[in-house]
This record gives C-alpha cells, structure tokens and sequence, in this order.
C-alpha cells in the first residue's frame, strides 16, 4: 500500500547484523505514556514493529454507565489530559445533541469556542516541545512551556484548575467569565503572536531538525485514510479535513480561520516535518479564532435554564465528533432516558493514529522511530481509556 | 636498582599476566580485556626503550582502533551462552597441546639463548619522531607506499565482500 | 626523549634520586592533578546548569550557595550515599571495571594538557599525537559498561560509542597533522610557543585553511566527548540513557566526571592548538607571561580562561542543537570532515610553501603581511558565506511568517 | 452521500442484507442482516464511497448484542451513517471487516476484548485494553467484576 520509509544511506541494507528484539516501553521516555512497542532490529533499522497498548486502561466505558452524565464529564478530562476543555465539549455536545429543543446561550457557546482553541494551543504547544526533546532539543521544551503555563492560569482563575478542568457541562459551562479574564486572554493573545515565531527560529529552521523529521515516517494519504487518521496527522498528508469547517459544531461557522495542511516543503507529502509544521500552524489559526470570539462575546447567561434538577436526557442515541487537538473525538452515547447512559463509546483519535505505527516505522531507524512516534503526537489516557 | 629496571619488570608484568590469563580465561569478553592490558604492557615497554612515538602508536593503532573494533565484533554476535564460552578441554586435547607447547617452548628456549645479546649502556635517546618521519619518506617511501596500497585494497575488499553477502540474502 | 618531571626536576633539582623523584612527581602531579580534575567537573556542572537554565528562560539551582554553586558538591554528596545498585545478570567485574577506566582514560589526557607556561605534567616530544592515542581509552570503558550493563539498551548506547569515537578520530587527527606540519613539532609547548606575539600570531589565523582546521577539529572534540549533538551514545530520549542506563550513585557521578573532564581537555587542546595557548594576543602583555611566578600564573589563568570558554561553548550548542541520526553523524565524518581535512592539510602546508610565514612572525614578532592578508580573506569569506547562509534560511523560511500576519 | 443514496445502492445490489432503514437526519442508520455483513462492507466502500471507518461501537441489547460501524466519507461530504449488526447473544459471530478499513484491526480487538463479539477471520484477535488473562468480557450487562485478580483484592464492590 505505502512503500515504507528507508532511509537514503541504507537503502540497500548494505550490512546485514544478527536480528535483535527491542522492547521499547512500556516506561520509556520518548512513548508518551505507557505505550510498549516491541520492535525487531537489524542494527539500528527497524525491520519490524508491534504496539502493546492497554497499560492505562481503566474502564471509563464501563464508569459512564454507573455514573450519571454530569459526572461522566469529569471522566472525559482524564481521557486526553491535554485537551480536557474540548473532551468537555465533544462529551457535552453529545448529551446535547439528544435533547430535541435544548438552545444553548450565545456566551456560554463563546466561552467555550474560547476554551477548547486555547486548550488547542496549549495541547500543540506541548507537542511541540516534546518533539524537540524526542529529537535531542530540550530547550524550546521550556519555551513552549513558558507559554503554555499562561494559558493555564487563564484556565486557572476560568475553573479553578489547571489540567482537568471538567468546566464544560451539558447545557453550557460550569462558571461565567468576568471582564479581567476577558482583559488575560486579550493580553495573551498579543504576547504569543510574535512569540510563535520563536518556535520556528529554534526548531522549524533548524538544519538538524529538518534532516530528522523530513523525509521520516512518510504517512501518505490512502494510509491514513484506510486507518481513520484524524486531525493534524492527516492533516500532514495533504488533506484538507476539519471538522471545524467540514461538519461545524457549536459556532464554529461564524470564524474566520485557515486550515493548514503539509504540503511537502522539505521533503516528501506526509512525513513527520509535515505533522509538526501542520501544527504549529494550527496554533496561529486557532488563536485569531480566540481573537474573533473575545472581540465578540456576547453578554447574557452562561448556561441553559432548560435544564432543571438532575440532567435526564430523552430515551434515543447520538453521535457526536469535535476536531479535538489530536484528531476527531467522538462520543456514541445511548440513552434510555435514565440519569445513568446506557452506554457511551469514545471514538479516540489516538487510538486510529497509533494503530499504523507499524505500518510507518518499517525501514526506519530506531532514532527515526521516536522522532514517528513523537510526530503521532499520541495521548495515552486517550487510547487505552 | 634504578627506576627504569623496576618499570621493565612493571611492564613485563602488565605484559605477561593478562597473557597468561587470555589464554586461561573463557569469557570471550574478559578476553578481549585482557588482551587490552597485555598490549598496553607492551606499549609500556617500547616507549621504555625510547621508542615513545611506536609505544603510543600501538595504544592509537591497537587499543583505540582494533580493540574497539574487536569488542564491536563480539558485541554484535548474540549474547549466546555456548558462543560467548570457548569449549571444554578434553584430555587427549589436552596431551596433543602440551605436546606441541613443550616442543614450541624449547626451540624458543634454544634460540634465546644461543643468541648474542648485545648490551648497550643506557644513552639519553634523541627523539625518535623525526627519523621515523624521514626514514618513512626517503629511504623506505617505496615500502611505505606499498603497505598503504595494501591496506587500501584489503578495506575495499572488505567492504565488497559485506555487500555481496548482503545482496545475496 | 620524553622529560616527564619537568616540575619536579624544577622543584628537587637534577640531583634527587629515582626514589624521591617517584614520589614527589605523585605528590606534585597526581594529587593536584585529580583535585584539578575533580574543580573542573564540579564547575563545569553547576556552569551547564546555570547556562542550560538561562539559555531555557529559568534560574537554575540557587539555594544551596551563592546561585547554587555548592549545589554540585550536595549532589556529590547525595550521590555517595546512594546504594550501588548491580543489575542481575551483568558482568560484575566490568560492571564496577568501567567507570574506572573511562575516568582513567580520561585523566591520563591531563598529562600533556598545560595549565601554564612550563606546567604540564609531561611535556612530550609527541605531545599531539599522545592525546590522539590516549583519546580512545575512554570509549573502551564506555564500551566495557554497556556490555557489562546487560541490558540492549546500553549494548546500544556503547554500539554506537564505538562507531562515533573510531570514526571522528580520523578528522581529528588530521586537524592535528595540519597543525604539526605548520608547527614542525608535536609537542604542545613547542606550539604554543609559535604563537606568541600579536593575535594574528595564532595558528587559527596563520592562514585560512587553519582555520577550517580548528571548526573540523571543535566538531570532531565534540563527537569524542559525546557531547549535542553527538550525543547519541547516551541519547535519553532514544537509547533511555545510553551506555551508563544502569548506572547509579558513585559509579555514575565518575561516569559524569569522566565526561566533564574530557570537555575541558579537548577545550584546552584547542586553545593550545589553534588560540595561542597561555599567550593573551597582546604582543606586550605576553612578553612578561612565563617569566617568573606571577608570569607563570598569569599564564595559568588565560589558559584556563579560555579553556572554559570553550567549554561554554560546548554547553550553549548542547543547549541549541537537536541531536543527529547515526546515519548523519557518520556521513558527516566520512563525506564532509574527512575530505576537508585533507583538503585543508594540503592546502595549509602549500600556503605555508607558496606564502611562507616570516620567521620573525614565528618566534613571536609583530603583525605581517601574511597573518594580516589571512585575517581579512578569512574574515571576508566568514562574513560572505554567514550572509549568504542567513539569506537562504530566511528565504527558505516556510510561510509562517505570513500566516502570522492576517 | 446521502444515507438515502447508500439504501439505494444497497437495496439494489444486496435486497436482503437490508433489514431496517431509520433515514433520522440526525443519526441515518441501517441494519444489515450479520450474515451478509462483509459483502455489505465492500459494497459500502467500493460502491458508496464510505472509505473512512469512524468508529465501531459495541452496544449490549439484552438478547442480542449490536456492533455499530460507524462509516463517512473521508474527502468530501461528512454525514456518518451507522451500519448496525446485531448477533445473538450466545453466538456471537460478525465476519471481519480489517482488510477492508484496516483500522477495524484495533476496533475488532476492542469489542472482542470488551463485548466478547467474535470476528471471524481476524488474524489476532487477542485482547487489547485488558490484560492478557482477565476473564470475561467487562462492558456486557450481565459482567461481575472479580473479587480477586493475581491477588490483588477488588474492595470496590
């Protein structure tokens, strides 16, 4: 289907060494989680590969069918931890969806616009930095994190928290913003437009960084398709699908934003320099959609008055994806008109984007495999659930 | 006893009990440390007889390059419990190698002694790096240029032969 | 003939006996010696902190001491404390073998280091070509511990050790062979000693294929102590940790000794080969370094000073670069350094033949022609090739620039 | 493609896999009759067009047990229909579906590992998101939790 990456000084597998079994995880530093991957070298090429995933499961399928649906909420923040204000949203959304006249108000939908695009930079600002670290550049790590501690506290004095927010509900948020969080946002906003250049002068230009990442884990197009690839990722491999724009949810129709896909500049269509570049481009676009929402936040109530007493949606079923930072997170949720779900499937985006690692990383060396697995960008507490 | 006398007997020593124990020693990586030892003895002696710049020539060409490359070679090979260990001595090998040894032995024995060693008085030795360095490229440039030459085939010959191998699986 | 007590034969007299000569050469050497070592790698730590800290937006250690300088020796400490812990199933003796003899192939490189005018341990006729030899030791320990570890990982770590040291040696020593044919000597007091007088005295000005000698040299430095983006034998986002992944308390902090020591020595090689070792480039100043105690310690702290520069240097590209694929840093060594090198000892020792440098220029004199002519081909190109570099990256810049700009 | 559009096709080439149509705007569905599930599937794919598998949901219906393959078309109109598949609940058995969207790899693994719905025909259809040697398939209605695991004491319950 995909010719596997080799790299150019070892096409012909010059030398061949006595074949070796590598395990790789589950506690390594560069699998991003508990992630296993047990790999069969020659050298240091790789010749094969097999993922072990499971490691941090804890049933959270199973949770949402003993908890009701508010406090299902709080487990959709343990899913992808990087992302938990748009895991609120797709989780909401979704309970939302079936209520047949539930009107949300028109600043609960900005406060969450708002949410879930900073919580995107703030999760692409992360895997950025670990990028760099998986390639060997520890310091635009710090910088990404100098960053994203802001959006934090702006989450922070949002919520309460500064990692599981559990601050988007059924119905609307869980608190209402005030002027001076409005004021910390714009402010942010102006810092870090020309602070996103400073990530591409330490990493994005970086001779020794280009070399490492183009040409490496080339993902084309009909393989990410045939593995239901989402979001940056397949992005990288030249299609332009997002959610945002392509199925729009909430008030996402209103903005104003670009959707940046690879286009190959440094080597091939598809490979990790494409995924990296696909995202720190994201963050750009995500922040003037931040902009456009602030500048036109609404006032009036930050949740529904529908609701009342416990959240008992209609007997029925829904399904609901958002473009969440890593892809799209989908919920099926079946209702039988309980307090309780009747069952709930999370539609991971990890879990489709790491299921082709061993198509990907066949030929590659065992560098070039942290530098695939890090170009992934995957979220364990995603996948294992 | 001056200091020289008690450096050869240091060297000699650094030179022939690791000897003794490559030959004794059955982990092939042991060996290869041994054999690491026993060389520096010998480097230990050469620059002893004033000869410093072959003494750390065989530190540069032996210990840094070849015994790199030796443990490199035996570190690619498995980690194999039979492989890694050399084979049991049975008592007919045994016989048949003391046999060849003692015969070996006394003939060096015989030539040791039947030579006339020269005794030198120890002299303050000029440097040794700049005769070697035109002995090289006057008188001996003709052998010198041919041992390159060798070496140099001998590497694309190796490096031939790992690729047909290659091309061949 | 080597002379290997030059200090002691300066403190005893010529007319001690062996007995005495052996022991106050330990006395006057190996204790300082090792004392130097160990000043070297705990300032050498606490400064990669405080650098990697600023370089990183962050303050670094700063409780313990004045801005953490006693946090390295706390550290020392804690480490000294902690059980020593052998991995079941390693080989015990060249597990506990190893960080000895990577530390020792370190130190012995010390003896022909000089830390002033006429202090060095040994000062040796084949002064260069004994640290070319010596440099190697330290990968056979390296080597040593990740076989002993028992653990593929480390097995990978010292694979690839191994690969890197053997193959950089080779630049390396013909950035050693560009500067011994400019010099006519190996010893590195004899070098040093060419490049007294003004700046343009120094061996990286002689002529302007020294210095490519001296960047092809600093890479190759860099890959030896295996420090980023040569980093791959240890590589802890790849390899865990590399070689010494198993190693814990004492037997690591030798291990990081050992490789702390090493920056400092490749730094001071540099600085003797290429930037005119304990002379300052100030052609007065210099004439009164060397002469007497305080000559010999002045001399003493512009090398060091310099050293450590270098050794900054070392941490900022550490600090900067990403790490490079094996692959790369072999093709790096054998397409790019090696036919540079050669390039470049042809081409210095025709320059030297074509445009000989004066003799008056050699033991020290003022500015000439030459070393004038040199520093302004070399600063013209330098400068010609930085832009032409600079242009093409932000040519190359992907449209970033004007997504940002809506 | 509309799920309209996909009943057509269906109903034209494979008149009696087709056993439910819900044309919901809001969440299309069909059901397919289990037997016919993988001529269906090519069908779905080569013909309509539906080359993205979202998601497969398995969904305990008391007597039956449903897996619901959630398909799209990835490059161009975005409206997901739901296949469903109900087995019977004592015989579970769906064809595989892996090498037609190959991340039904992983998805089949799950629902065997959480439903206990066999895929005949996957090639490694061992457990992914439990351990190895967990008993029982954890999200069926009828599952007890363990009071022990290697040991370790369950004091939830």
């Amino acid at each position: 289907m995909n010719a596997p990456h080799i790299p150019k000084a070892f096409a012909a597998s010059d030398v061949r060494s006595e074949e070796m079994l590598l395990n790789m995880g589950p506690q390594h530093p560069s699998t991003h989680g508990v992630f296993r991957v047990v790999i069969r070298t020659d050298g240091e090429i790789v010749i094969d590969s097999e993922s072990h995933v499971g490691y941090l499961h804890r049933c959270f399928e199973k949770h949402c069918e003993s908890v009701s649906f508010l406090q299902s909420v709080l487990y959709t923040d343990r899913l992808d931890y990087l992302t938990s204000m748009g895991n609120n949203l797709a989780f909401s959304l979704g309970v939302e969806r079936l209520f047949t006249d539930l009107v949300i108000p028109e600043r609960a939908e900005h406060i969450r616009v708002i949410c879930a695009e900073l919580n995107r930079i703030a999760s692409h600002l992360l895997a950025i930095g670990t990028y760099g670290m998986d390639i060997g550049a520890i310091t635009p790590f710090l910088y990404c994190f100098r960053d994203r501690e802001k959006i934090l506290s702006i989450f922070e004095s949002i919520c309460g928290q500064r990692l599981n927010y559990n601050y988007v509900r059924p119905g609307g948020v869980a608190y209402d913003i005030d002027d001076s969080m409005i004021a910390a946002i714009k402010d942010f906003c102006k810092y870090f437009r020309p602070k996103a250049q400073e990530y591409d002068d330490l990493l994005s230009n970086n001779d020794i960084f280009v070399r490492r990442t183009a040409n490496v884990g080339v993902l084309s197009k009909e393989l990410a398709l045939s593995y239901g690839v989402t979001g940056p990722c397949l992005r990288g491999s030249g299609v332009k699908r997002d959610l945002r724009r392509d199925l729009p949810y909430s008030i996402y129709s209103r903005f104003d934003f670009e959707i940046p896909v690879g286009t190959g500049e440094r080597g091939t269509l598809g490979d990790c320099y494409d995924r990296y570049m696909v995202r720190v481009r994201e963050m750009i676009e995500s922040l003037r959609i931040v902009e456009q929402a602030v500048s036109q936040i609404p006032d009036g109530p930050f949740k529904t008055d529908q609701i009342k007493g416990k959240l008992r949606p209609p007997k029925g079923e829904s399904f609901i994806r958002v473009e969440n930072s890593r892809g799209e997170l989908g919920f099926y949720i079946i209702s039988d008109g309980k307090d309780v779900a009747y069952r709930v499937k999370c539609r991971a985006p990890s879990f489709h984007n790491i299921s082709l690692l061993t198509d990907i990383s066949r030929g590659a060396m065992i560098a070039d495999m942290v530098a695939i697995i890090g170009s992934l960008d995957i979220v364990m507490g995603e996948v294992d659930r | 006893m001056d200091w020289p006398t008690i450096m050869w007997w240091v060297f000699a020593a650094v030179t022939l009990i690791p000897a003794l124990m490559i030959v004794l020693s059955k982990d092939i990586v042991r060996l290869a440390f041994w054999l690491l030892a026993s060389l520096s003895g010998i480097a230990g002696l050469y620059v002893l007889l004033g000869a410093d710049f072959l003494g750390f020539a065989q530190i540069l060409v032996y210990i840094g390059g070849i015994m790199v490359l030796i443990l490199f070679g035996i570190m690619m090979t498995n980690r194999d419990a039979v492989l890694m260990r050399r084979g049991e001595n049975t008592g007919g090998t045994t016989v048949v190698g003391l046999l060849i040894a003692s015969v070996s032995a006394l003939g060096l024995l015989k030539v040791i002694s039947d030579t006339k060693w020269k005794e030198v008085p120890p002299v303050d030795m000029p440097a040794t790096t700049s005769p070697i360095g035109e002995a090289l490229l006057t008188d001996y440039v003709l052998p010198f240029e041919l041992v390159s030459i060798l070496l140099l085939v001998v590497l694309c010959g190796a490096a031939y032969i790992a690729r047909r191998r290659a091309e061949e699986n | 003939m080597m002379t290997p007590y030059t200090l002691v034969d300066w403190v005893l007299g010529d007319g001690a006996g062996w007995i005495a000569r052996f022991i106050g050469a330990v006395l006057v050497w190996a204790v300082p010696i090792t004392g130097f070592v160990s000043f070297v790698g705990l300032l050498s730590i606490w400064l990669e902190r405080k650098i990697s800290a600023h370089i990183q937006c962050r303050l670094g250690p700063m409780e313990v001491g004045y801005h953490g300088a006693l946090q390295t020796v706390a550290d020392g400490v804690k480490l000294l404390a902690k059980e020593d812990l052998v991995p079941a199933d390693a080989d015990r003796f060249l597990f506990a073998f190893a960080p000895i003899l990577a530390f020792a192939g370190t130190v012995v490189g010390f003896a022909v280091v000089p830390f002033g005018p006429g202090l060095i341990v040994a000062d040796l006729d084949i002064g260069i070509f004994y640290l070319a030899a010596v440099g190697s030791l330290e990968a056979i320990g390296v080597i040593a511990a990740g076989w002993a570890s028992n653990n593929k990982w480390s097995l990978f770590g010292s694979v690839r050790a191994a690969t890197q040291v053997v193959s950089y040696e080779i630049p390396m020593g013909l950035a050693f062979v560009t500067i011994a044919a400019l010099a006519g000597t190996l010893s590195m007091s004899g070098i040093v000693d060419q490049q007294q007088g003004w700046i343009a005295n120094w061996f990286l000005f002689r002529n302007p294929f020294t210095w490519i000698a001296f960047i092809i040299y600093y890479i190759a430095a860099l890959a030896e102590c295996k420090r980023a983006p040569f980093d791959l034998p240890e590589a802890e986002s790849e390899l865990v940790s590399g070689f010494h992944t198993e190693y814990s308390g004492m037997r690591f902090a030798i291990f990081f000794l050992a490789e702390y020591a090493q920056m400092y020595v490749v730094s001071a090689v540099a600085v003797v080969l290429f930037l005119g070792g304990w002379y300052s480039g100030i052609a007065p100043l210099d004439a009164a370094v060397g002469t007497g105690v305080a000559g010999k310690l002045v001399g003493a702290g512009i090398i060091v000073t310099k050293s450590f520069l270098l050794v900054c240097v070392q941490m900022w590209l550490r600090w900067t670069l990403p790490r490079i694929r094996l692959d790369q840093m072999l093709y790096l060594c054998m397409k790019i350094l090696m036919p540079f090198g050669m390039l470049t000892l042809v081409g210095s020792t025709m320059w030297e033949y074509y445009f000989p440098t004066p003799e008056i220029a050699k033991v020290g004199g003022g500015w000439t022609g030459n070393t004038v002519m040199t520093g302004v081909v070399v600063a013209i190109i330098g400068t010609l090739s930085l832009i032409v570099y600079v242009r093409s990256v932000i040519r190359s810049t992907p449209s970033l620039r004007a997504a940002s700009n809506p | 493609m509309t799920p309209d559009k996909v009943h057509e096709i269906l109903k034209a080439k494979h008149a009696q896999a087709v056993s439910a149509f819900d044309p919901n705007p809001k969440h299309p569905s069909i059901k397919i009759a289990p037997e016919f599930w993988r001529v269906v599937a090519k069908t779905l794919r080569d013909d309509c067009g539906l080359d993205y598998l979202v998601s497969l949901t398995a969904v305990d219906r008391a007597a039956e047990l449903e897996a619901i393959y959630t398909l799209e078309v990835m490059d161009g109109a975005r409206c997901p229909i739901h296949v469903r598949v109900l087995v019977p609940r004592d015989n579970p058995l769906i064809a595989t579906v892996e090498d037609i969207w190959r991340t039904a790899d992983w998805h089949e693994r799950e629902a065997w590992d959480l439903m206990g719905i066999t895929f005949v025909g996957h090639h490694n259809l061992v457990r992914i998101l439990c351990a190895e040697d967990w008993e029982g398939h954890p999200l069926r209605k009828d599952y007890k939790s363990p009071d022990t695991y290697h040991g370790i004491k369950n004091n939830v319950t």
